[in-house]
């Protein structure tokens, strides 16, 4: 609580009068509210939950999938998070209790006999009472499915759509019934039904499990599978609401030709805010916002977007979102994780300029 | 299939509807004398179904009881018979059109103010006293909610001797059904009071009073809250479980839910999400309220656009919405969507000039539809004139040349419009800066869209003279040139000497806010709160001082929390009760001298920048130079024009060289948006 | 090494707005391929279905070419489609059917159970030598190619590009031939198997959140606010500096990768 | 040779019609074009005149002075002919084929000359001219006895005659509508054409009778938008088909983008793609312009839904959407795969009674697949009004509807159309009602014209005619319109080729004080939009849309507004950017009820 009082202190100028001389209040520390850290003590049963990382960091289906976990534990049952692929973010808020991280299973190679062989490990090391998976297509649906494949006696559902600590729900026959029973060992989860939103923090502590770096030193994928690389098609060839990479357009776009060559240099789709829609700059499906798309991708570059809420609704399962600006004070500055203030068309340029310079110096090297 | 799920009918009860969208009960504040709907109100719901409405409600809080103060709103007045006749007529308004309508009915228990005819004693289920509406109650005793259960049958029998499709019974907004429901209103100990089950005991007798008085087949829909968002009172958890019984009690048909309670002035401010509110915010409430519903949901609330509907029901988070406001601006939206026409709405911005006329007890109007309401004479759709067509040059493109500019080229006019800006919109340009305020400018937005569509000749970015305007050979020329900031007012504040600025500058960017600001706004509507709004989201430090009894004073119940909100959350200073005097330089401060209202007595500020908003001065320079060539004048009739009827000059026959001229909005003298765009529609319909 | 017996197998779909029976797509899209694939290797091709061979959704899957349509009726499935596949170089098979319980684990278990590789989500397959090089789907505009070894199981991807050819002429000289319906084994361990009730009324899933006490007012706060981050804000220096400060948060962040 | 045709049913007695046939029916099409008719009147009417009189004269051995100068005279008219033959061919329009084509004005010259020397009183000849007189009849008549044998020309001639005598739909001489596909028989395996020999002979008599006038070319939507069909050249391919040989020496214009010389048929051989390619076929819009063009009543479009009949049956090989478009039809009975029940959603506003078995109707409603459409409820919206306003006793089928099959059967999937036809009729059969109205001209044809062969006859009405009638008996009040605009109106080929319906609309028009602007092509002769036959859904790339010419054709009057009668045209047309506004004759005769 603050304390203040309540009357504003003067002083009396030269001609007698009370004059208060407006200056910003000191500076008060209001404390943060921390969430409250939940700790398992002694606790003896886990809940595993198995997940690939992408680019260092866990996507919103993969927290919902530990939150899940994390909502079921009890004080007495530890959330592991056995993450495939680097991690370079902090789990605390997303509900583990302890983390393994397994970088070298990342999921843009191809490696299924090695990844069963090490998350079977870890299962067999811990017992845990249900592990929980994303099913996406990633690379966990396919593991999760090769995994209830190779242990029958555990009871399994994927697609699960609804649970709680006593049921799951999916859909059956093609979408078209709902069929309910109790909670199996593995739950394959779909995306979108546990709120990832935590009241409580973790400890999310790092643990090196000496079983996992066994299995996965003694193992490589010499098996039946050769993994030839993985690719990426063009952006003009994805629908908006797939993209991964958008560059979206607002009022503060002059130029729209500088803008489409930036995408282009960028290889990333096209977006635009509903007043450049408007504007007849571009066509109406491009428009991201409340009454245009709702868009997920891991880059969103927002150039001369003030950031209207409607605006910012469409937007707000992005992952980085980056912003061009002339205003400081825009509400898409509050959204961005970065954002640099200056002449849109100026930097745009420079930014085509710099990426020519880019690739062609990778090709160099590459040669 | 365009909208698949929202042109998907829908069965209430035993009453099909056509389409997902329908408008919410509101209060019009229309009905005329005694509490009957005549032929505005009539009318303005006509216009609805004209416009391919499925189906409305009307008469937000139309009461059942006689202890309901009917003076304060308006509203309908389900306690006597009277009210069958013109309700029949309203019925069959609709029905003319395919349209359904029903009705809301409540009573509105502590929810009013005594202090109007028939200056009742109000009753709430323990007396507590409402904050908003200075609602002093007594304890309802049971023969009192005997009576009132009777009145309900009586009202919902009335409404279906009208003929009209359904009743909604209130339970939001904290009238008096919720106000038993409610812990913060209900310290019952009798068994009205104390467990839930209790509490919900008058309202499901009111609702089996109601079905056994209309019969199974008459629909009758709950309207209630989804969370009150009070430490004491209904939860979501709570609510969840009221709606559950209420809909397996098999005798509602919907439920229609909104979120946020309503009886303090921050509360208020959430029902009718103004636009600094996200979009559909209380969806997820209404959905929570779904899950445990066995009768279709109804949601309302920050739903404007067709596509963000659409999602809603396609995503199957309730199953009808609410899109009353957006029915306020554009009656025809339905037929527009069907016609492929989805970028000629005119969309809602939430600018919220309906509802807070409606919380000062004025009657609801549009912030840019002028037709709204006035559906008896101004048209929503402007027909082709059959006489002659003429060449009309509109001077100015803010709201009022451009609304000017619009109903002139769709009577089939020759329109040149001349803009001294590089774009159109005026004034509001500028209020769209302030923060949270950047949707005012879908209201330009759509006449810039409509004015190109209409392929008007839009001569921007260069101030017309009169000689420019003569060369066009016009026969009608309409002056809509506004106005400027008017800070030559008191010379002592300095602005001719650099010692102040005006909001114009602050807000067009022309100054740059600097860390100390005094803003000195005697106007107290929107403007100078923005622009203070505007600096201290700039990182400064901002004192507001004005004359009034309160900071944005001028501005409607919906708004003044939000602005109250960002006041407090930012650590803005707000003075009210003081004239600025002078302002004088000292070293590189700026020292404002202040004087009370009420005792006089002068008092300093040092700051390094005083802001001034006084309001606009008509631009009549034009005016001036083209008054005496004109045939007119330049005068308007105003008898004519206040009875909607044509200009007589427009009857006079015009010789070469000769031509009308008439202004409108700010530049006779300062309006408001609404101001401007009647102005304009009111001349121009008859062009 | 040469494909010399290639299976498909096939399961009857249903019409999600009609109801009608029909083939299921993604089963069909494998079938597309199979046929293919068997005509330009002279390949013997086996299309299976297990279930019920009265389905009037299998006549689909002689219009979309397949010649004959052998169908098992005998329980439990996964053993019985094995003990029928115990030769065949390469099974073909959608990703994910449209009745029964959708789980699409089915050609998981066949793999196992056959204790051969399988390689779900293909886009298209290629043979090369004695591997079959698949393109998988990923999401967000993402492919991966992986080369497995034969025999295996290939799950294909809806969004395979694959086109249907459904002729009538071919549904009405195909055939539908039922196998020996006695078991072929008479295994019977738990199988991953849990008792689904089919829940009488279609309803959107409730949504699973984590209890929170909020206060009244942190409930309205939490409903139309969102959490701002407030990110980094590059105010100085000239657009090459700030053109390259977006692209080191790119590269940081491995969202490019020049 | 014909005779490698499928067998037709036919009679002797079919050849007795010929003279009324060539005079009458004939007659008509050619009359369109006064110029050849009458230099064919004078060419031909000149040789036969010519030939009967050296056969009368000479054969029977008269030897009359009389009938010789009757000979000379006749020979003088088709030396005329031939001359403004001649004169034509000096600069050949486009359409018209060039090779043994341009070498025929010579060779008939030559024949009337000969005749003519020879006819004069011998006497006056010397023994020179005499020889070169006998040589230059030789030649002529060389042309015309061995071009009729051999294929040259003049085949024309007699294949044209005996064609009049056994043309596949006998109806249409009598002055009834033949305009229907023939029903196939799918229990017998019948799939339609795969090779030449599958036509029936009287069908490749036909194609035998072509003389390669070009018309059907001039007439074509999707030559002219240079999608790669020639309906000549498909119809001269059929004819190297059934003769076995290559398309090297068709001398007129190829399918657009598509080279000559690289295809070659036989009687025996599948025609697809060897002859003729997948994507000509599947260019056609099936609007029936080719047919209504030819002088020699050969039927164009029986030959493509023929021969793409056994593309989709026997290989499932329908390109672009179709494919989805047809598994839709099999599926849920709509060609959007959408839910029945909705196809009437926009009505319940509006109040309008669904039918119920048992419950008689004056007017069955049946909309189409266009009413899933916002656009077409608008025009169906009107519909209704007006209906309203003339207090007719209708109802709409709601779920019971089912697509008419109409699209399946022109992208040749019989089955499919079997199927929902037999469905359809079963379900009318449940029903009661005097007559059908439509606002959909393809519901209007598959209905009436169709269904007959699977047993449903039905009294189907387009929704213009009905409302004529209403109009003109008084029953229909209609106000008179604030369209001041420019209009011209647009037939849709299912109404005006198909079903002859051309003046209930302009009647209409008229009616509430509409002046219609022409446009060039109206009326039976009308452009069509390019949305029929499923060609939207094949989606044959051309330089240009179909639409966008037909916009232009309405452009070029000056149309501010182009009035339809058509779901299907309004969207092919509405798909414009730069375009007239485009109204329904409904829309416009709804507007008017304000003003009664």
């Amino acid at each position: 609580m603050m304390r203040i009082n309540p009357r504003r202190s003067a002083k009396i100028s030269a001609a007698g009068l009370k004059r208060i001389v407006l200056t910003a209040p000191a500076n008060v520390e209001t404390p943060h509210p921390h969430k409250p850290l939940l700790t398992k003590k002694n606790s003896k049963a886990h809940v595993l939950v198995i997940a690939h990382s992408e680019r260092g960091t866990l996507n919103d289906h993969a927290r919902q999938t530990i939150a899940a976990a994390a909502i079921l534990a009890d004080a007495e049952t530890k959330v592991l998070a056995l993450i495939l692929g680097e991690l370079t973010e902090d789990l605390t808020s997303a509900g583990a209790d302890e983390i393994i991280v397994l970088p070298e299973l990342d999921f843009e190679r191809f490696q299924p006999k090695l990844e069963l062989a090490s998350i079977s490990a870890v299962i067999e090391s811990v017992q845990p009472m249900h592990i929980f998976m994303p099913d996406n297509a990633i690379g966990d649906g396919d593991l999760g499915r090769r995994l209830i494949a190779s242990q029958r006696t555990k009871t399994a559902a994927t697609q699960v759509v609804e649970f709680d600590a006593n049921h799951v729900a999916n859909f059956q026959a093609g979408g078209t019934l709902l069929a309910q029973s109790a909670l199996p060992e593995i739950i394959l989860l779909a995306p979108n039904c546990v709120d990832a939103h935590l009241p409580f923090a973790t400890s999310a502590e790092r643990s090196d499990s000496t079983v996992t770096n066994q299995t996965s030193a003694n193992q490589t994928e010499t098996s039946n599978y050769q993994d030839l690389g993985l690719q990426t098609i063009a952006a003009t060839e994805i629908a908006l609401e797939e993209a991964d990479f958008i560059v979206s357009a607002g009022n503060g776009v002059q130029n729209v030709a500088t803008f489409e060559s930036l995408a282009h240099a960028l290889e990333a789709s096209i977006g635009a805010s509903r007043v450049a829609v408007d504007d007849g700059k571009f066509a109406r499906d491009k428009q991201i916002g409340a009454s245009g798309k709702t868009v997920s991708a891991s880059a969103y570059l927002a150039i001369g977007i003030s950031g209207a809420v409607q605006h910012l609704q469409g937007i707000k399962d992005c992952r980085h979102v980056i912003a061009i600006n002339t205003d400081a004070s825009a509400p898409m500055v509050k959204r961005a994780d970065l954002t640099v203030i200056g002449d849109a068309e100026e930097i745009m340029q420079t930014l085509i300029a710099l990426i020519a310079v880019a690739k062609l110096t990778k090709l160099k090297v590459a040669a | 299939m365009r909208y698949p799920h929202l042109f998907m009918p829908i069965t209430l009860g035993k009453l099909l509807l056509p389409n997902r969208i329908y408008s919410t009960a509101h209060a019009e504040v229309y009905a005329e004398v005694g509490g009957m709907p005549g032929e505005r109100y009539i009318k303005y719901y006509e216009e609805k179904a004209k416009g391919g409405l499925g189906m409305a409600i009307c008469g937000g809080s139309s009461p059942v009881s006689l202890d309901v103060p009917q003076g304060a709103w308006k509203p309908v007045n389900l306690t006597t018979d009277l009210v069958i006749e013109p309700l029949a007529k309203l019925a069959e308004a609709m029905h003319r059109h395919g349209s359904k309508i029903m009705i809301q009915a409540t009573h509105m228990g502590r929810r009013s103010v005594f202090a109007s005819d028939p200056w009742p004693h109000l009753v709430s289920p323990s007396g507590v006293r409402e904050p908003v509406h200075r609602g002093n109650a007594k304890a309802i005793e049971i023969e009192e909610i005997n009576r009132i259960i009777r009145d309900f049958a009586a009202a919902a029998k009335r409404v279906q001797a009208a003929g009209l499709d359904g009743i909604e019974i209130s339970a939001a907004h904290q009238h008096l059904i919720d106000q038993f429901w409610s812990p913060r209103t209900n310290q019952r100990n009798d068994e009205y009071g104390g467990s839930l089950e209790n509490r919900m005991r008058f309202g499901l007798q009111v609702l089996n009073t109601v079905r056994d008085a209309v019969g199974a087949n008459f629909c009758i829909g709950l309207r209630m809250c989804a969370d009150e968002f009070h430490d004491d009172g209904l939860d979501h958890e709570t609510l969840k479980e009221i709606a559950q019984a209420m809909s397996e009690s098999g005798l509602i048909d919907f439920i229609s839910v909104i979120g946020s309670g309503a009886d303090t002035h921050n509360k208020v401010a959430n029902c009718m999400p103004p636009m600094a509110l996200p979009p559909e915010p209380f969806v997820h409430l209404a959905a929570g309220i779904k899950s445990v519903s066995t009768v279709p949901i109804l949601h309302a609330q920050g739903i404007r656009d067709v596509t963000q509907a659409e999602r809603i029901i396609a995503n199957g988070l309730v199953d009808m919405v609410g899109m009353t406001r957006a029915h306020i601006a554009d009656p025809y939206m339905i037929m527009k969507i069907r016609n492929g026409q989805e970028d000629q709405i005119k969309q809602c911005v939430g600018a919220n000039h309906c509802i807070d006329r409606q919380y000062s007890g004025q009657d609801v109007l549009c912030v840019q539809n002028a037709a709204t309401s006035r559906e008896a004479t101004m048209p929503h759709i402007i027909t082709k004139s059959k006489g002659t067509k003429r060449r009309v040059v509109i001077v100015g493109a803010g709201p009022a040349g451009l609304e000017a500019a619009r109903v002139a080229a769709e009577r089939g006019h020759e329109v040149i419009l001349f803009e001294k800006n590089t774009s159109v919109g005026g004034q509001v340009n500028l209020a769209a800066k302030a923060p949270q305020r950047e949707q005012m400018a879908g209201i330009i937005r759509w006449f810039d869209m409509e004015t190109k569509r209409l392929k008007i000749d839009r001569r921007l970015g260069g101030a017309a003279d009169a000689a420019m305007i003569l060369a066009e050979k016009p026969s009608i020329v309409v002056l809509a040139t506004g106005g400027s900031s008017h800070t030559s007012q008191v010379p002592a504040w300095g602005v001719a000497e650099g010692l102040a600025v005006s909001s114009w500058d602050v807000l067009s960017e022309k100054v740059a806010p600097k860390k100390n600001v005094l803003v000195y706004d005697t106007i107290g509507t929107h403007a100078g709160f923005g622009t203070a709004d505007f600096i201290a989201s700039r990182g400064s430090t901002v004192e507001i001082v004005t004359p009034d009894a309160k900071v944005a004073d001028d501005v409607g119940g919906t708004t003044f929390p939000i602005f109250y909100r960002r006041l407090y959350a930012q650590g803005m200073i707000a003075t009210p009760n003081y004239y600025l005097e002078r302002v004088y330089a000292e070293g590189d401060k700026k020292i404002a001298v202040l004087r009370n209202e009420y005792t006089e007595i002068l008092e300093e500020r040092e700051v390094d920048q005083v802001v001034i908003e006084n309001g606009s001065l008509p631009n009549t320079e034009l005016y001036w130079a083209l008054k005496e060539r004109s045939k007119n004048r330049g005068q308007t009739d105003i008898e004519t024009l206040f009875s909607a009827k044509p200009q007589p000059a427009l009857s006079q026959t015009l010789t070469t060289g000769e031509f009308l001229l008439f202004r409108i909005g700010d530049c006779v003298s300062m309006h408001n948006i609404h101001g401007a765009i009647y102005d304009a529609l009111r001349l121009c319909k008859d062009f | 090494m040469i494909i010399k017996r290639i299976a498909v197998l096939i399961s009857a779909g249903r019409h999600p707005t009609s109801g009608q029976p029909r083939h299921c797509r993604n089963d069909s899209l494998a079938l597309t391929m199979a046929v293919d694939l068997a005509n330009s290797h002279s390949t013997e091709l086996d299309v299976i279905h297990a279930g019920n061979p009265e389905n009037p959704a299998l006549a689909n899957y002689l219009a979309l070419g397949a010649d004959e349509i052998k169908v098992i009726t005998a329980e439990p499935i996964i053993e019985n489609l094995a003990a029928n596949l115990k030769d065949v170089d390469l099974i073909l098979t959608g990703s994910r059917a449209e009745n029964g319980q959708d789980s699409g684990l089915l050609p998981y278990l066949l793999a196992v159970k056959l204790n051969i590789p399988i390689v779900a989500n293909a886009l298209e397959i290629k043979q090369m030598d004695d591997k079959l090089e698949v393109l998988q789907f990923f999401p967000k505009g993402k492919r991966r190619r992986v080369a497995v070894k034969l025999p295996a199981i290939i799950a294909i991807h809806p969004l395979a590009f694959v086109e249907l050819h459904y002729a009538y002429a071919r549904e009405q000289q195909g055939k539908i031939v039922v196998l020996d319906s006695r078991s072929t084994v008479n295994n019977t361990v738990a199988e991953n198997n849990l008792q689904w009730q089919i829940q009488p009324k279609m309803r959107k899933p409730n949504k699973l959140k984590a209890p929170e006490n909020l206060t009244g007012h942190g409930r309205l706060l939490s409903a139309i606010t969102s959490e701002n981050k407030g990110g980094t804000v590059v105010n100085e220096g000239n657009s090459v500096e700030k053109a390259q400060v977006i692209l080191s948060y790119l590269r940081e962040h491995q969202l490019i990768n020049f | 040779m014909w005779r490698t045709g499928k067998a037709a049913v036919w009679s002797w007695a079919q050849l007795l019609t010929i003279p009324k046939r060539y005079f009458v029916d004939l007659h008509h099409v050619v009359a369109r074009e006064p110029y050849i008719a009458h230099t064919h009147v004078a060419t031909a009417g000149g040789a036969v005149a010519a030939i009967f009189l050296v056969a009368l004269n000479y054969g029977l051995m008269h030897y009359s002075i009389v009938l010789n100068w009757a000979i000379v005279v006749a020979t003088c008219i088709m030396f005329i002919g031939a001359f403004f033959m001649w004169l034509r061919r000096r600069k050949v329009p486009l359409r018209l084929s060039r090779g043994a084509w341009n070498r025929l004005p010579y060779s008939l010259l030559v024949f009337a000359l000969g005749l003519f020397l020879v006819s004069l009183p011998v006497t006056s000849l010397s023994n020179g001219i005499a020889i070169l007189a006998i040589l230059l009849l030789l030649l002529g008549s060389a042309e015309l006895a061995l071009g009729i044998g051999l294929g040259g020309p003049m085949k024309h001639a007699v294949a044209g005659l005996l064609h009049l005598a056994f043309h596949p739909r006998q109806e249409r001489f009598s002055s009834k509508l033949s305009t229907g596909l023939k029903s196939l028989n799918l229990e017998n395996k019948e799939y339609g054409i795969n090779k030449p020999s599958d036509f029936q002979w009287n069908q490749l008599l036909g194609f035998d009778a072509c003389v390669q006038c070009g018309k059907c070319e001039t007439a074509c939507p999707a030559f002219a938008a240079g999608q790669p069909l020639n309906p000549k050249k498909l119809i001269q391919d059929l004819v190297v088909g059934l003769s076995s040989g290559t398309d090297a020496n068709f001398t007129g214009s190829p399918y657009p983008n598509i080279p000559i010389g690289k295809h070659a048929g036989s009687p025996n051989q599948t025609i697809v793609p060897s002859l003729i390619e997948a994507q000509t076929l599947w260019s056609c819009t099936t609007c029936r312009a080719c047919v209504q063009e030819c002088p020699m009543l050969i039927e164009h479009v029986d030959a493509i839904v023929g021969m793409r009949r056994n593309l989709t049956l026997t290989q499932g090989g329908v390109p672009g959407t179709a494919q989805q478009t047809l598994e839709n039809l099999r599926q849920t009975a709509t060609v959007g795969g959408l839910d029945r029940n909705a196809r009437y959603y926009w009505a319940i506003d509006l109040d309008v009674k669904t039918i119920q078995p048992n419950t008689p109707v004056d007017a069955l409603l049946v909309a189409g697949e266009g009413a899933f459409d916002m656009r077409y409820q608008r025009t169906l919206r009107a519909l209704i009004k007006l209906l309203k306003a003339a207090n007719v006793d209708f109802a709409v089928m709601g779920a019971l509807e089912s697509d008419t099959g109409d699209t399946a059967r022109r992208l040749g999937d019989e089955a499919t159309f079997q199927m929902l036809a037999k469905r359809n009729i079963a379900t009318f059969n449940t029903l009661q009602f005097k007559r059908i109205v439509t606002a959909d001209p393809h519901v209007l044809h598959s209905l009436k014209n169709e269904y007959p062969a699977f047993g449903g006859h039905y009294e189907v009405l387009h929704h213009t005619t009905l409302l004529a009638q209403l109009s003109a008996n008084g029953q229909l009040k209609l106000g008179k319109s604030d369209e001041t605009r420019k209009l011209t109106y647009h037939d849709p080929c299912y109404l005006a080729r198909y079903n002859n319906e051309t003046e209930s609309p302009r009647a209409l028009l008229r009616s509430v004080g509409i002046s219609i602007h022409e446009m060039e092509r109206s009326g039976l002769r009308g452009r069509c939009c390019g949305g029929g036959g499923g060609a939207p859904l094949t989606d044959i790339p051309g330089k240009q849309r179909i639409p966008d010419i037909r916009i232009a054709d309405a452009s070029t009057i000056g149309a501010e507004v182009v009035a339809v009668g058509c779901p299907q045209c309004t969207a092919m047309l509405e798909g414009v950017v730069e375009r007239p506004e485009v109204l329904d004759i409904a829309e416009l005769l709804a507007a008017s009820l304000e003003n009664v």
